[in-house]
């Protein structure tokens, strides 16, 4: 299992190919990958807090719970802190099972949890200032599924 | 002696990332009363708790949970990762 | 949209970084791949058949239909033919939404049409001989969830 | 003249991958029909249908298919692609 947590870019194309790569049974591999949008223009960056200590220890227990709920042989979450341009990859997670159907379910749930449950905070700054990214009903309704 | 964390806009109006805070509160609520007579900043950090999350020893809790052998008691919003 | 059948192998850490890195204006990037496993031990090789002609059009038009129905920005689907050893990348797909949930349900979509409605056919070379695979009646089942 | 292909366990019963048939057969199952009656691999592969696909024009169909202006019908296993 790996857990980062970073303020330095990280290499999502060999992240991938290196979890990938390094399976022995897994015939399943998802990623999901979230990268800084410019959805209403205007966005110059996104600054992202954490709480440091916390932050390790909540990825590692979501990571956890979802290798043994879904028998993952592996799992992988990357999440950067700090200040990212649009266009930036924010974060990936990476599932490895031996059907499609756990590996899916188990990203998902990762991310899941991590829009909710990780002290993750967003503040996107734009030319007219900063403003703290609300959390969304949905992102916290997405946690019943589970 | 207990730290005490503020994050995203908890910390700006507070003003201060963290403190250490002496205190005799039995639950988290007892903290939030206690920090909220303090100084405006406080009580308008505090204002709505609906708004608000807290994690003591770096685990999510409720406002109702007890204190007692915490060391250290972060207040932030809903959380946005990912 | 980016569509291959091939009989070469791909390098999927730079198809996912390249796909990821493309896109304008989607947050969420979602990518499967599928990996020639040994479940039982004993396999040796995969071999893949397909129509030529025919699965072209099928997977375009399965990815047509993703991209249409999730509101995708983009969708690209590469699946191999020919005989692969244990290890070797059989396929890929991945999505591009604004959305989480866009890009893992079209991700699963794809998946399970590839999986019964694209015109494959997998044999497993064991050192008993070779013999077809069968196709799981879950995943023609997975079908109806669409 | 039609093309007719095998794909699969079809194609190694039947022994070739693709053959040009004359034919009258109105529908997939006429074709059928014609086939089994020739040789006893071709009775052999197609011997039970519900474990047989159909593309007509590279389209996946029914056996009811009608077969009007078709230049290209295969028959294949369920298909285990992904």
């Amino acid at each position: 299992m790996h857990i980062a947590v970073q303020d330095a870019p990280f290499d999502f194309g060999m992240e991938a190919e290196e979890f990938a790569r390094a399976r022995a049974v897994s015939g399943a591999i998802v990623t999901f990958t979230g990268i800084v949008r410019d959805v209403d223009g205007g966005l110059r960056a996104m600054e992202i807090e954490h709480y440091p200590g916390m932050t390790e220890a909540a990825l590692t227990e979501i990571a956890d719970q979802a290798v043994t709920r879904w028998s993952l042989e592996d799992a992988l979450v990357i999440h950067r802190h700090g200040r990212l341009a649009v266009g930036e990859m924010i974060m990936m997670v990476a599932t490895a099972a031996r059907h499609r159907k756990d590996a899916f379910e188990a990203a998902e749930f990762l991310m899941d949890y991590l829009k909710s449950r990780a002290p993750f905070w967003k503040r996107e700054i734009t030319q007219d200032g900063a403003e703290w990214v609300a959390a969304r009903d949905e992102d916290e309704d997405a946690l019943t599924r589970w | 002696m207990m730290d005490v964390l503020y994050f995203a806009w908890v910390r700006e109006r507070i003003g201060i990332p963290r403190e250490a805070v002496e205190t005799q509160a039995v639950t988290v609520m007892d903290l939030v009363d206690e920090l909220r007579a303090r100084e405006d900043r406080y009580a308008a950090a505090f204002a709505d708790i609906t708004a608000l999350r807290v994690a003591v020893d770096q685990q999510l809790t409720g406002f109702d949970a007890p204190l007692s052998g915490a060391r250290e008691v972060a207040f932030f919003p809903p959380m946005t990762g990912g």
